[in-house]
């Protein structure tokens, strides 16, 4: 590989396109509409109309009262991407893409996707813009996230259950590139983080930045000031990037990527590429940096609470910002998210996605230490809602147990009777 | 002599050459080793050796499961160079590849891995997903070691793409014979020839095309269009159904 | 009662304050506090402050392209009440209602609720404003909204299953007022919907009349001129009265309120009022409008596939518009309200709730015969994220059926075995 | 004589008088003539007939499923009135009073309904939702009709409320003992025995008390503080548990 950092798409040592040279002229095609449309400032207006007219940007900041002052430190304001279409940040950059990929002309979208988040997302953008849409998705994620499947089908999208590897996330962005492989004369894929080859990192995270923009200004209007700090979780990294790159030029303020810390970052089962010791360097799904991999290079198994965390990379601008100590990265597990989560809804009425309440254990760490006049930005990248199946069982609520049971059994014996029907 | 002029060489008695591919450790290194045996026996002139990884993005799903399955079974990169050593000492007539991703060398340590290839006698480099743009280091490692870094065609590539892989590339070009992973039938059409003759056209280097290839015809023609014909995921198939056994008379039945 | 219609709390014949003799001081203060509030300039203008802040008003009037273009009549709008914290336009009213409770400074809130949205809207509040909140909720809808239910216990709620009558809503809005005449003086009854004894019509239509005002400047921004006709579905009528004061003096402007026409009107399983001959004059739950009910005056069983809609009165505002022509009513059957869901989710990546579909049947059904210079909006009072148990039990979803019994099982074993471990 | 009056006469003789209550229909007509004698002949000097109503809001759980039963049997209001009508016959003795919802009222015709009550000889209509303040017509033709609208005095009125709820009735005036609905055990301590005296002071009505009387001891305590004793849910109880005959001696034990 070159050892020329300062190259196009390359962040100190990380990123790059290892890319299969049958996608040479793909990427060539997609890094000259990407670099008109951000040239093209009637690009970036569209853009920001389209989230303004379908979506509901600017998101709100909320400020925290009750938070602020059960911590009794820093004033908590939280960005509420949660309330975007779809119920998270993804829908920014799925809307990016989807307005590039008109440019294009294209008329077909893939994507990965783990949670289902990012699949639903590009399945409503692909019905909006009226592409075809084929989503791959790991058959355990399939199995896991069926409600997202669900919405996924009905939305029009052809759901690829992906039965290779570990059968999550990074297999379904192996089976999008093996698809994209074959079809890209008509196909765009729709990665859905701030990860891939470039231009993918600095694609996603310039959508993504309008967090950003719309944070600092809120901050500047709510607060007076800049914040103190500014917590999002990480999984790919697009969320973090999207509203960090509100504050990256100010020196003061510290930037804290909250990665998934699992059982705990001592087992080995957890995400957290940038703290612990299981990561190192390494180079896949087309590009370099960060990955949770063994001293092979073979990528490890990884476990997060939150779907969308559990991922073996981590964007290479984000491994940059960390080595460079402009982020600082620190990691949540399964349990403190839970406690998190369950502090936020009875304190603000607020439902953190699974991924998001990662940043708000941080937060709520950090926030007792500071003072009054300080101010500090959660990024709720989503709302909870979606992860009723997966709250409900970490909560271990046997009312939500025997409803599902109950479900099961009418399910159960209205397939057997139509069964017997048919004999 | 280098890999280039091995083929070139070859050329010169057969109307085409052969290249097979196996997947190292899959179903067993003791079941891959009778396999190569079978082939080196039956006259293939190269043989890409397939070092497992996780995340074999370019590969289709014939390859991909042997991939993950060599894993489950705790194949190590250091098991994949002793047994091509040991290979490449026992069929001293053949061209031994290796074939994996840039993952592999890289944790390895490029310059380590390259230099251990070259050391075994090793003739040549495949790695998918390493594009000249990305392979700088590699590729002057592998001239300094002299040992083949393949490059690829593929029917999106414009002539002047050609022509710039080329440059960089020795030993044969990989021609990718239609969009899409391994492990597809394709068939000769106009569309396809075309693509050859633009192929032929960017370099001089010979051609390497696979496409399926699983009988006499499918070689046949191939030949006066490209150099080497390349037999993928139709061996692996093979040896699942009917055993190592079964390669000689195959790959016998191939050449006609 | 009265002859006199021009009676504070009247509208034509409906309305009124039909309440028992103990919550006369009650309703006094309440009335009270709420005409200070409605006087008060800066009490509105902090309403929409908080709505702004928490939720996401102003909600975006999104142009529905694909739709337009489908129908090839009128140019489509879509009001999006989807986007607002906890899904619905139920927000509204129960933060504008959470902010009079500060006013009163009372420090418990109960409500009644059917689906669960408002339930959830208002536990939601409550959490925010620190207040104790009990719900109380049919037995046979704690049954069916498993989920609401849940979410409702996260944020903090205490959800009592309502166990008389019907076991519905409207037996929950009974058993809320037997607890509000028991605990008055701490308690504020935050009534879900514009029913119900004066003030709670008019101030439940004042909260939601944000929508109207919203979508009155959209769409002349966006269209420059009045829409031809405005749907929304009825099942109070809050959302309805709420984006219809955006256009009840604009004579031109047709105003279409569609109830739930469940398995037909012509059937006696529907919940429709205004249309249909099962409804009749009544006075029950505190006020008088049109309920559905028997010759004796006992109320009628209701249904509907959208919960919300599945009620037996009507706003007794939208009674005297209905009676007045300036309201247009009609139903739509749970079958059509199925296939306007299916072409909505694909045409523009958009899931309306089950109750807000009622509204897109009918806009479909006119749009078509209207020309492209004319526009009609339709207010989608929610999002149907919610609703996938029962869309997807709806749509007869065989890998959802099987999702459901597989987790059903685990669950039955799980708890079996944990049954084991303690004999 | 009118229903006022009627009570002023009878507490000549007797220290306080006894109102008793019950769902018509519920478990059936039948029991509830059974019941209805029992009280009659135990010296009761009012009975509370409850019109079934699908939304009794102001009734606690025992009277809510009551009436939910009685509709589930499926009685109608013209049973109701009809029955009444054969009760009023066969114990002139007693002052009869429908309670009911408004609604009931309002479907029947409001003004044909309180005709039909004051013609069978009802003396007075308990509803509790309907405050005066919607009832103008129907005052209007209780009056017109003689028969006794009875309005409630609660713990929450103030002393103005009550002195204009007052003008609007007759009869007696229903206190409602502390808040919440029907149903319910409540102490007399200084904060009732205070109501109970502001209560007498806004009317010259005679006052009906009732909170979840069961005991002798119960209405000794009401004794100089009202006028009649209420006892509702408890014989609702009583019949369920010990049958419609067990009535009797109840009735008989409160008045010592
Ligand atoms: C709500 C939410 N937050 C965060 C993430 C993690 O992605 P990223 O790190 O790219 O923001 C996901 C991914 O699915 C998500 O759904
Ligand atoms: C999404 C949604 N829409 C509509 C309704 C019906 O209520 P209303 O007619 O008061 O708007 C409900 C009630 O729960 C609802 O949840």
């Amino acid at each position: 590989m070159t050892e020329n950092s300062a190259q196009k798409g390359y962040y100190g040592p990380w990123g790059g396109a290892f890319i299969p040279e049958v996608l040479h002229q793909t990427f060539a095609e997609l890094n000259l509409a990407y670099e008109k449309a951000r040239a093209d400032e009637s690009f970036w207006q569209e853009y920001v109309r389209l989230m303004g007219n379908y979506s509901c940007r600017p998101t709100p900041l909320t400020y925290a009262e009750n938070l602020s002052n059960h911590f009794g430190g820093a004033r908590i304001f939280i960005k509420r991407e949660d309330l975007n279409h779809t119920g998270a940040h993804k829908a920014n950059n799925v809307m990016g893409q989807g307005l590039l990929v008109k440019r294009m002309g294209k008329k077909r979208v893939i994507a990965e996707t783990g949670a289902g988040q990012h699949g639903v997302a590009t399945a409503t953008m692909a019905a909006r813009f009226g592409f075809a849409c084929t989503i791959y998705m790991g058959e355990e994620d399939v199995a896991r996230q069926r409600p997202n499947v669900f919405w996924m089908e009905q939305l029009g999208a052809k759901v690829v259950p992906v039965t290779d590897g570990s059968k999550t996330l990074k297999d379904a962005i192996n089976e999008a590139f093996r698809d994209w492989v074959a079809r890209m004369d008509d196909t765009h894929y729709v990665l859905g983080t701030v990860c891939g080859p470039h231009p993918f990192p600095e694609m996603v995270a310039w959508f993504q930045s309008i967090i950003g923009q719309e944070a600092r200004s809120q901050i500047l209007e709510q607060h007076g000031a800049m914040p103190a700090a500014v917590y999002a979780c990480v999984g790919g990294g697009s969320n973090a990037m999207g509203i960090f790159q509100g504050f990256t030029n100010e020196s003061g303020v510290d930037l804290v990527g909250v990665e998934a810390g699992g059982k705990g970052i001592h087992t080995d089962q957890h995400a957290s590429r940038m703290t612990g010791s299981r990561a190192a360097a390494g180079v896949a799904q087309g590009y370099k940096t960060m990955f949770l991999q063994d001293e092979d290079g073979q990528m490890l198994d990884t476990h997060s609470i939150a779907a969308g965390l559990d991922y073996v990379g981590i964007s290479p601008i984000l491994a940059r910002l960390g080595d460079s100590g402009r982020v600082r990265f620190e990691a949540a597990t399964d349990d403190e998210v839970i406690a998190a989560l369950q502090l936020t809804m009875r304190s603000e009425g607020i439902i953190p996605a699974l991924e998001s309440a990662h940043a708000f254990v941080q937060a709520f760490k950090d926030a007792p230490k500071m003072n009054r006049h300080d101010a500090i930005i959660i990024n709720m990248s989503g709302r909870g809602d979606k992860d009723i199946f997966t709250i409900a069982h970490a909560f271990d609520d046997p009312s939500w147990k025997r409803f599902i049971i109950g479900r099961g059994d009418e399910y159960r014996n209205s397939m057997l009777a139509s069964q017997k029907a048919k004999d | 002599m280098n890999l280039t002029a091995d083929l070139r060489k070859r050329l010169e008695t057969k109307p085409i050459l052969l290249m097979t591919h196996l997947v190292l450790g899959y179903p067993s290194l003791e079941v891959n080793r009778r396999v190569i045996r079978q082939m080196a026996e039956n006259g293939v002139d190269c043989i890409e050796l397939q070092i497992p990884f996780s995340e074999p993005m370019a590969d289709g799903p014939v390859i991909v499961r042997a991939n993950q399955e060599a894993l489950n079974q705790g194949i190590r990169v250091k098991d994949c160079l002793a047994f091509a050593e040991e290979m490449i000492r026992e069929f001293p007539q053949v061209n031994f590849l290796f074939m994996t991703y840039y993952n592999i060398l890289f944790r390895f340590g490029e310059e380590l891995f390259i230099q251990r290839a070259a050391e075994m006698g090793m003739k040549g480099l495949i790695v998918p997903d390493l594009p000249p743009e990305e392979g700088e280091t590699y590729l002057r490692r592998c001239r300094e070691q002299s040992i083949a870094p393949i490059m690829f065609f593929t029917p999106t590539s414009t002539d002047d793409r050609m022509r710039e892989v080329a440059d960089h590339g020795d030993g044969f070009i990989y021609c990718v014979a239609r969009k899409g992973v391994t492990g597809k039938q394709t068939v000769m059409d106009a569309s396809l020839a075309g693509y050859l003759e633009r192929c032929r056209k960017a370099t001089d280097l010979p051609l390497a095309v696979g496409f399926g290839i699983s009988r006499r015809e499918d070689v046949a023609m191939l030949e006066g269009r490209a150099d080497m014909a390349v037999i993928g995921t139709a061996t692996i198939r093979l040896v699942d159904e009917l055993g190592p056994d079964a390669v000689g008379p195959f790959i016998g039945g191939l050449l006609g």
